[in-house]
């Protein structure tokens, strides 16, 4: 039914927009807590800021999850995962990176396994700034997430689709065996 | 039975750590490489049966390594250091993990961070690092800061064609 | 069709058919499966004329067919035929000897059917049971020993039995035995000692010890050894509570809400076995002990409709029978094909054999349906039946058990499908074949009747209301697409349209743009890579439930049969010690006897 | 004869969408009460709606090999057959057709198809999973079964529409049988796998069990699943014990009697719901090992007696309803 | 219109024969016993088919009834006479395989057995059946001492001790008898057996039951039997297995039945066969040697065919006689397979011949030997059992019945455990192909035994007469 159901009554433009307005209010979120972002997340899902208002909730497999948070330094090792997960999830699909390591390499910008721009490597729709954000820029992040779903900016999953050459490059230049 | 008795019986020179707050006494001796294993058997049938660490120091200066093994006794509650030293262009050693299981733990660790060999202890080889390809890392010639460059500077951005973002 | 036709087509051809085929060495299986295809013909054709007839080979042998020995030579035909079929293609070792031997057994089983005497009972029941015990000593000898000793128990049951009432009646008819000669109170040991005797080929529980070692011989000879020789038990249950006995007799002693206080008993027995069995089978990782065990508790089923004798429990429990014969002998007929095909028999070395073996995956899943209820095969209906029957005379401490052991049915049949056909692949079975042509054949030909008569059970019901009738025990009711009992009933027709009706529907929403088919190595297996070795959770499956279990468990049926044995050895070698071995003594003997010979004489003149 | 049969199958649809409709509701409100006992705001009650919306909207799906598809096909076929055996609001469908086995029976269908469809996945969380969920089936079956055969004793009946009529003209089952009643509201719990027995969908220990390989389509079927069989599970309790919601008799007072019978029939189902919601919000999950040991001790122990006081009732003093 | 003494005297012509043939070439002795016992069993055959119209009499040396030898053969005497002569037939062929030098004496003693236990069979005067007695147990003891080792001596010296005895107890009773009666003739005996004091009547009654009873393996007298049968060379063990112990018991039933026709002590009888087989079968359980377990099973055997005829109902007599002749032929097949067992294993210990039958031609001649022993249906051993079980069950013996069972399946019990040692799969490399003289007697007499056992008629018509017997006719 991803296509549209009755092509007749509703015009192509306006089923995307539905498609587009069902992912935004229920985003489900799977957590790979690569570095000390894990702390983050319990504040942001309990009674203070609860996540799950806006329909965002913990998914335990990729399969089933939309949203891919990656929170904290990335290593060489931990890179191969998250490819593995990010291409077992299924279109469309976001990724949020936490925390100023995946942007830069963060306090880790000199250490010879921590890659230093996750940009490089997947998709990334959203980077929040700070080394680990508070609860607060967090639910700031998702909101902005919905509103870019919602104008159609936030396409990662199109662009690893169509680069997906120049980002299987850039992964093979980090590691040299990808079935290990 | 006592650490400086241990020592005079092996007739080893050592000297007590002046260490402040932790009041437990703490013994550092240097040990010839051949008769290390006979010292560690000697602490190890005399209390000092549980083995704390195996660390590796890079004396770029010296040009020489040294690999410290730290023993603790239960009964005494005394810490000793037996240390050797080994040249720094080609490091070889003999394995101790006979004596405790773990040693082969940090000896593979050392191997791969400062690249000395362990004959006899056949599991050597990848351990923390997938598919490194430059010399050990933890060595002080080596420059992390270049190689991160070199390593994830190099990687292009994925150009997307002069689409705007 | 006189004495002779008879006798010949079902008792006289098959031996003949096994002396033939002993000598044809390869082809052996086809002459045996032509033999029971003629047998099974000539069954087809005389369908109306029943009669009884005797015939004289030196002792008179008294031979009926009636529509009883009709439904129970169709399901042991069909059995024999398909497994024979089955085994054309399985290469078995020296195929002269497997079809001889299946042969005679058939022949046994053929002439159990159709004795109406306890001569010609016992001499086909013996030549059935050590038929059977020279195709287990193809095996292994040991298994074959252990089943020997039981088959032989069953038999001198029997005996005593049979001696009691010739004692009284002087006759081995079956309708002599009402004669009135009998006085009331022996019945119940004759019913208890014929019961019992054909209890042991029913594997109840007392008596199961030998079904899992025997049960691990080559499957084709297991599918009708479990599928049709089992079924011998039942039939044997019937006649002697039903026919011989005769129900106003077992109504003699009381009855317990309409159930015969002879019959209840046996029906919780029956239970016992059902609950014991089911639980004994979710622990089994030999995919063939654990057929057994299954087997064993569903004859407790049987052994429940039968012990309980309402006409209601009296059908189900013939109606479970024909749908046992028929799942279970594909069960092992399909686990054949898996061993043929792969070689191994423990449920966790296999797994993902579905994939490559699609045709057996479905057979399989359908006898599991048959096995565990599921209305879409005629396994619902008889179960149905035996629970209506426990239900409507409110029997509290039978009842639960069924129901509980059919749940424990999911289990085990779960392990099975799990275990061998889901999961993951392992290496060394990437190019297993499908089963070749002709075992497919034969697991199809079982296949058939299971999905009939679950869309019209009138049919069969038909047989069945036809056998109560005629041994004066009631009748059920029926239509030919529904079935109904005092407090309830079912309209199969009904049900099929509303499941194949909301199957399209949910066929509708879910045909939506194809999926993308996935290696079955890439799941999600927390980021790690797939390792080389299949993953495969089948080992240990049921490891909580046996950790609960665990203190029961302990005890074993099998161990307090080998103590008892131990026990029994060790006074044989103490009487050995009469024997001593020196001539004097021997002297000593002859003197002593020819005293005691002369007092007892002479005490006896006075 | 064509065109009744068309009204009654066009109202079996009607009814079917609306379980479907008020199992989503449910789910929806089952989190925004759980939400709101954690003290959170909690999503809006029509989030599951817009969940399935966005599962079926999904633009790529995994699919393992053709048994992989049971799962789903199995999985609603068989749901939606449960319901249209189950009398809702006193409207009964098929159930003059079937009687109470036969439901115990097909409840297995879809159970079964989905273990099917989760077994051939190739991931072991699923075969794990599925183990679970079956030795959980186990336990929590023993008292359930005494149960029904505790009210098919005293109302000496096993088909449920003749069930329904009897507990119209003389007690409501809770009435009659409140020891059977409790027992049933226990296993209730391990049958809807709510908290303290979602054992076999544990997300933390073996990554969702069974539903680990399902996404998209196949997990908006499978929501739709476990929507209808909220309703199924709560209705079946509805009708052995609250008499199936019917307040006033369908034949004296007509389409109104069927129209207020079903909001007394979902209000009740509601009651039953909010039970096994609050009874989840507060309980953590237990052990497959304590699950089987606790299911086979207390509830079976009152199960048994519910037994023993319907066989006394009706045997003994002779109690007819 | 043949004489019965034929029987007798050939076999005797044969035996002296021997040593003269025996002079010129050791092989035709060999051939000379097969030739001759082929003729005994074709003259006993005829012999049989006329018997079955009226006894037949004949009269040796024309001496008159009360002292003179006169021969008296019923039908079922000829049955006995014909399948002791068939076995011996078939046994004959087997002694090919015996290498032991002085072969001319083995083949007198071997047709001097075979002339006494037919005699023994046919005649109808009681001091005869002593002369007869003595001459097989004087031929068993040469025999059983053929093999010239320890064992054979053992045994050999056990059974003179114990047969002896027996034989003084005969020749007792018979003088006993002839003090009071004045004749030696059963028929007479039977006759005048009512004048006889009560007291000497049972004392006569127990040492001639004694001393047959020795012969026909009764429990406290059979314990020379696994001495002397493990002693003894194969073909003769097969031998003591079939002829004497048949006569001995064909005797016994002449004692209780022809002579004296008592009632009230049949019973003992009855108590004395279950004994037997109780202790025979549990003490077989016990063997692991094989010859003595065939042994032990064989009094088992005899003492279930004692029981048949303590019952004394037509059925059961009918049942022992029809377990006489399954028996023989059962226990000769077994005997003979036993001797090659042990010859391909050189060891007599059961666990050393793991494997050694599964050559067919001897698997299945020993299945179905063993099957017919056990009481298996399509063969002989089947009809005899279930007839005496019966007949015990229309004497209300319940308790006795149940009890053989239960060591029936004792014996069950280690006839499995024996096939499965010797069906092992296992070392194919040390099994060895029978020759043609060990499984042409297998093969011959295993066809018989499937003949009886699938179409029993002719053997039932021969036992209709058991009716007479019972009554103290032929």
């Amino acid at each position: 039914m991803n296509e549209n159901p009755l092509p007749s009554i509703i015009p192509d433009k306006e089923w995307k927009k539905i498609q587009r307005m069902l992912s935004k209010r229920s985003l489900w979120m799977i957590h790979f807590c690569t570095g000390c972002g894990a702390m983050e997340m319990p504040p942001v899902m309990t009674s203070r800021y609860d996540m799950e208002r806006f329909g965002i909730i913990p998914m335990a497999t990729p399969r089933q999850a939309d949203l891919l948070l990656v929170t904290g330094y990335v290593a060489t090792k931990t890179l191969k995962r998250i490819v593995r997960v990010y291409e077992q999830m299924q279109d469309p699909k976001y990724v949020i990176a936490f925390g100023s390591c995946p942007i830069n390499g963060g306090i880790y910008w000199d250490s010879y396994n921590i890659i230093k721009r996750l940009d490089k490597y997947i998709p990334v729709d959203m980077y929040i700034a700070g080394c680990m954000p508070r609860p607060e820029a967090i639910m700031d992040a998702f909101l902005k997430l919905m509103k870019d779903i919602d104008e159609g900016k936030a396409n990662g999953w199109m662009r690893y689709r169509k680069y997906y050459d120049q980002y299987r490059r850039n992964q093979m230049r980090i590691f040299k065996r990808w079935d290990e | 039975m006592k650490a400086e008795q241990i020592f005079k019986e092996l007739g080893l020179e050592f000297e007590k750590l002046k260490v402040k707050g932790n009041t437990l006494p703490r013994y550092k001796a240097e040990v010839k490489p051949e008769k290390l294993e006979e010292a560690i058997i000697k602490f190890k049938s005399n209390g000092f049966n549980h083995f704390v660490a195996l660390s590796c120091i890079d004396w770029i200066k010296d040009e020489k390594f040294e690999l410290v093994y730290h023993l603790f006794s239960y009964k005494e509650k005394e810490d000793v250091f037996l240390s050797i030293f080994l040249p720094r262009k080609e490091p070889k050693y003999k394995t101790l993990r006979h004596l405790f299981p773990q040693i082969e733990t940090y000896e593979r660790e050392i191997h791969e961070m400062f690249g000395v060999e362990f004959e006899g202890n056949d599991r050597l080889g990848e351990f923390i690092l997938e598919d490194w390809d430059d010399m050990p890392p933890m060595r002080k010639d080596f420059d992390t800061v270049a190689y991160a460059k070199k390593k994830y500077e190099s990687v292009p951005l994925i150009d997307e064609g002069g689409e705007k973002e | 069709m006189d004495a002779l036709t008879l006798f010949g087509i079902f008792v006289l051809l098959p031996l003949v058919g096994a002396l033939v085929s002993y000598f044809g060495k390869k082809y052996a299986p086809i002459i045996a499966v032509i033999f029971t295809g003629i047998s099974g013909i000539f069954l087809y054709l005389w369908y109306g004329n029943f009669g009884s007839y005797t015939i004289d080979i030196g002792v008179k042998l008294n031979l009926t067919f009636d529509i009883t020995t009709w439904f129970f030579m169709l399901m042991m035909n069909t059995v024999i035929f398909s497994s024979l079929l089955f085994s054309v293609s399985s290469k078995l070792k020296r195929a002269g000897g497997f079809a001889t031997l299946m042969l005679l057994g058939f022949a046994g089983a053929n002439g159990v059917l159709l004795a109406r005497d306890f001569l010609s009972l016992y001499l086909f029941w013996e030549l059935m049971s050590w038929s059977i015990y020279l195709l287990v000593l193809r095996t292994s000898g040991e298994y074959a020993r252990r089943y020997l000793l039981f088959g032989v128990l069953s038999a001198y049951l029997l005996i005593m039995g049979i001696g009691i009432i010739y004692y009284y009646t002087g006759s081995f008819l079956y309708a002599d035995a009402l004669s009135g000669a009998i006085p009331h109170a022996i019945w119940p040991w004759i019913l208890t000692f014929l019961i019992l005797g054909f209890g042991i080929k029913m594997a109840i529980v007392p008596f199961h010890v030998w079904a899992p070692y025997a049960y691990s011989s080559e499957q084709p000879f297991v599918a009708f050894l479990s599928g049709g020789l089992s079924k011998l038990g039942a039939f044997g249950i019937f006649m002697s509570m039903y026919s011989i006995a005769g129900i106003s007799l077992l109504q003699s002693f009381g009855t317990f809400r309409g159930v015969s206080l002879m019959g209840y008993p046996f029906a919780l027995l029956g239970a016992a076995t059902a609950f014991i069995g089911t639980i004994l089978a979710i622990f089994q990782d030999d995919i063939r002990k654990l057929l057994a065990y299954s087997s064993i508790g569903q004859l407790g089923y049987v052994m429940i409709g039968l012990g309980l004798g309402t006409p209601l429990a009296i059908g189900g429990a013939m109606f479970h029978a024909f749908n046992h014969a028929f799942f279970k002998s594909l069960l092992f007929l399909g686990a054949g094909a898996v061993i043929y095909r792969t070689g191994k028999y423990k449920i966790s070395e296999m797994g993902g054999l579905g994939y490559r073996m699609p045709f057996t995956f479905m057979f399989v899943l359908f006898a599991i349906f048959a096995l565990a209820g599921i209305p879409l095969t005629s396994g619902f209906i008889s179960k149905w039946m035996l629970y209506e029957a426990a239900i409507s005379r409110k029997f509290v401490i039978v009842a639960p058990l069924m129901l509980i052991a059919s749940v424990g049915a999911y289990l085990y049949s779960y392990r099975i499908l799990y275990g061998v056909f889901l999961g993951q692949l392992k290496d060394e079975d990437k190019n297993v074949k499908e089963a070749p042509g002709p075992m497919l054949a034969a697991m199809f030909i079982l296949m058939v009747p299971l999905v009939i008569f679950s869309i019209v059970p009138g049919w069969i019901l038909g047989w069945i209301n036809k056998i109560l009738v005629e041994n004066g025990i009631g009748k059920l009711n029926y239509t030919t697409f529904s079935y109904s009992s005092a407090i309830g009933g079912a309209n199969m027709a009904v049900f099929w349209i509303a499941f194949i009706l909301l199957l399209i529907f949910a066929m509708l929403m879910f045909m939506a743009k194809k999926a993308r088919v996935v290696d079955q190595y890439d799941n999600y297996l927390a980021g790690e890579a797939p390792p080389s070795v299949a993953l495969h959770a089948a080992h240990n499956y049921y490891k909580p439930l046996r950790d609960t279990w665990a203190p029961l468990l302990k005890h074993s049926i099998d161990r307090a049969y080998e103590k008892f044995s131990k026990f029994f050895a060790g006074g044989f070698y103490e009487i050995k010690r009469i024997y001593t071995g020196n001539p004097q003594d021997y002297a000593a003997y002859l003197g002593i006897a020819f005293l005691a010979f002369l007092l007892v004489g002479w005490w006896l003149l006075w | 004869m064509v065109t009744d049969w068309l009204i009654h199958a066009g109202l079996v649809a009607l009814y079917l969408f609306l379980a479907m409709v008020i199992g989503l509701l449910f789910m929806g409100i089952a989190r925004k009460i759980t939400a709101r006992i954690q003290n959170r705001v909690g999503p809006p009650i029509y989030q599951n709606f817009l969940d399935l919306g966005k599962l079926l909207a999904k633009k790529t799906n995994i699919k393992h090999n053709w048994i992989f598809d049971f799962a789903p096909l199995f999985g609603l076929g068989g749901v939606l057959l449960i319901l249209a055996y189950l009398p809702m609001g006193g409207y009964i469908m098929l159930s003059g057709q079937g009687d109470l086995i036969l439901l115990l029976y097909i409840l297995a269908i879809p159970a079964l198809g989905f273990a099917l469809g989760s077994g051939a996945s190739g991931n072991p969380n699923a075969g794990v999973g599925v183990m679970r969920a079956l030795t959980l089936m186990l336990s929590y079956e023993m008292p359930f079964l005494i149960v029904i055969l505790s009210l098919m004793i005293f109302y000496n009946t096993a088909s449920l529409s003749v069930l329904l009529q009897k507990q119209m003209n003389y007690l409501w089952g809770i009435a009659a049988l409140p020891i059977s009643a409790l027992a049933a509201d226990i296993a209730l719990q391990g049958m809807m796998a709510e908290k303290p027995f979602d054992i076999p969908i544990a997300p933390h220990e073996i990554a969702s069990g069974p539903l680990v390989e399902f996404g998209g389509k196949y997990l908006g079927l499978l929501m739709l699943y476990s929507a209808g069989s909220i309703v199924v599970e709560t209705s079946l309790f509805v009708d052995l014990f609250l008499g199936g919601g019917i307040v006033l008799n369908p034949t004296v007072y007509g389409t109104l009697a069927y129209f207020v019978n079903y909001l007394v029939w979902l209000a009740l189902i509601f009651v039953v719901w909010m039970i096994a919601i609050f009874v989840n919000a507060v309980f953590p999950r237990f052990r497959i090992e304590q699950a089987f040991k606790f299911y086979w001790k207390w509830p079976t122990v009152i199960a048994i007696a519910g037994l023993v006081q319907a066989y006394v009732m009706s045997v003994f003093l002779g109690v007819v309803p | 219109m043949i004489r019965p003494v034929l029987l007798i005297a050939l076999p005797l012509f044969f035996a002296f024969l021997s040593p003269i043939i025996g002079i010129w070439s050791k092989k035709g002795v060999r051939y000379l016993i097969i030739f001759a016992t082929a003729l005994n069993a074709t003259l006993a055959g005829i012999l049989l088919l006329e018997a079955l119209q009226k006894p037949v009499f004949d009269i040796i040396g024309g001496f008159q009834p009360p002292l003179g030898i006169v021969l008296m053969v019923g039908p079922l005497g000829a049955i006995i006479a014909f399948i002791i002569n068939l076995v011996a037939f078939a046994i004959s062929i087997y002694n090919l395989k015996v290498e032991k030098e002085p072969i001319v004496r083995y083949s007198m003693l071997y047709l001097l057995l075979v002339m006494g236990s037919t005699g023994m069979v046919l005649t109808g005067d009681l001091f005869n059946l002593f002369v007869f007695l003595e001459v097989t147990s004087i031929a068993s003891y040469g025999l059983a001492a053929y093999n010239k080792d320890k064992k054979g001596y053992l045994g050999a010296m056990k059974y003179v001790i114990i047969g002896s005895i027996g034989s003084t107890f005969v020749l007792l009773g018979i003088a006993l008898i002839y003090s009071q009666l004045r004749t030696l003739n059963m028929l007479d005996i039977a006759a005048r057996i009512g004048t006889m004091d009560p007291y000497v009547k049972i004392m006569a009654f127990t040492s001639l039951f004694l001393g047959f009873g020795v012969e026909a393996e009764m429990f406290p007298l059979n314990t020379w039997v696994p001495d002397a049968y493990d002693g003894a060379p194969h073909p003769i063990s097969a031998a003591f297995a079939s002829l004497p112990a048949k006569a001995g018991v064909f005797a016994l039933a002449r004692v209780i039945f022809t002579m004296f026709s008592f009632t009230n002590f049949l019973w003992f009888v009855v108590v004395m066969g279950l004994l037997t087989v109780f202790f025979g079968e549990i003490v077989a359980y016990t063997q692991k040697d094989l010859k003595r377990m065939l042994a032990y099973s064989s009094i088992g055997q005899m003492g279930m065919i004692i029981m048949g005829l303590g019952i004394g109902t037509t059925l059961a007599v009918e049942g022992a006689f029809y377990q006489m002749i399954a028996h023989a032929l059962g226990k000769a097949l077994l005997f003979i397979a036993a001797g090659f067992l042990i010859y391909a294993a050189r060891s007599g210990k059961i666990e050393d011949m793991k494997g050694m039958a599964r050559n067919p031609l001897i698997g299945i001649p020993l299945l179905i030997g063993a099957l017919s022993i056990m009481g298996m249906p399509p063969f002989a051993g089947f009809y005899g059992k279930f007839f005496i079980l019966m007949g015990g069950f229309s004497q209300g013996y319940y308790a006795i019945i149940a009890l053989f069972l239960a060591a029936s399946i004792v014996e069950v019990a280690y006839y499995a455990r024996f096939i499965k040692i010797v069906f092992e799969r296992g070392n194919e490399s040390k099994v060895i192909r029978p020759d043609a003289a060990t499984y042409v007697p297998l093969i011959i007499l295993a066809i018989i035994i499937v003949v009886i056992g699938v179409y029993p008629k002719p053997i039932l018509t021969v036992l209709q007469h058991v009716g007479t017997f019972i009554a103290g006719g032929a």
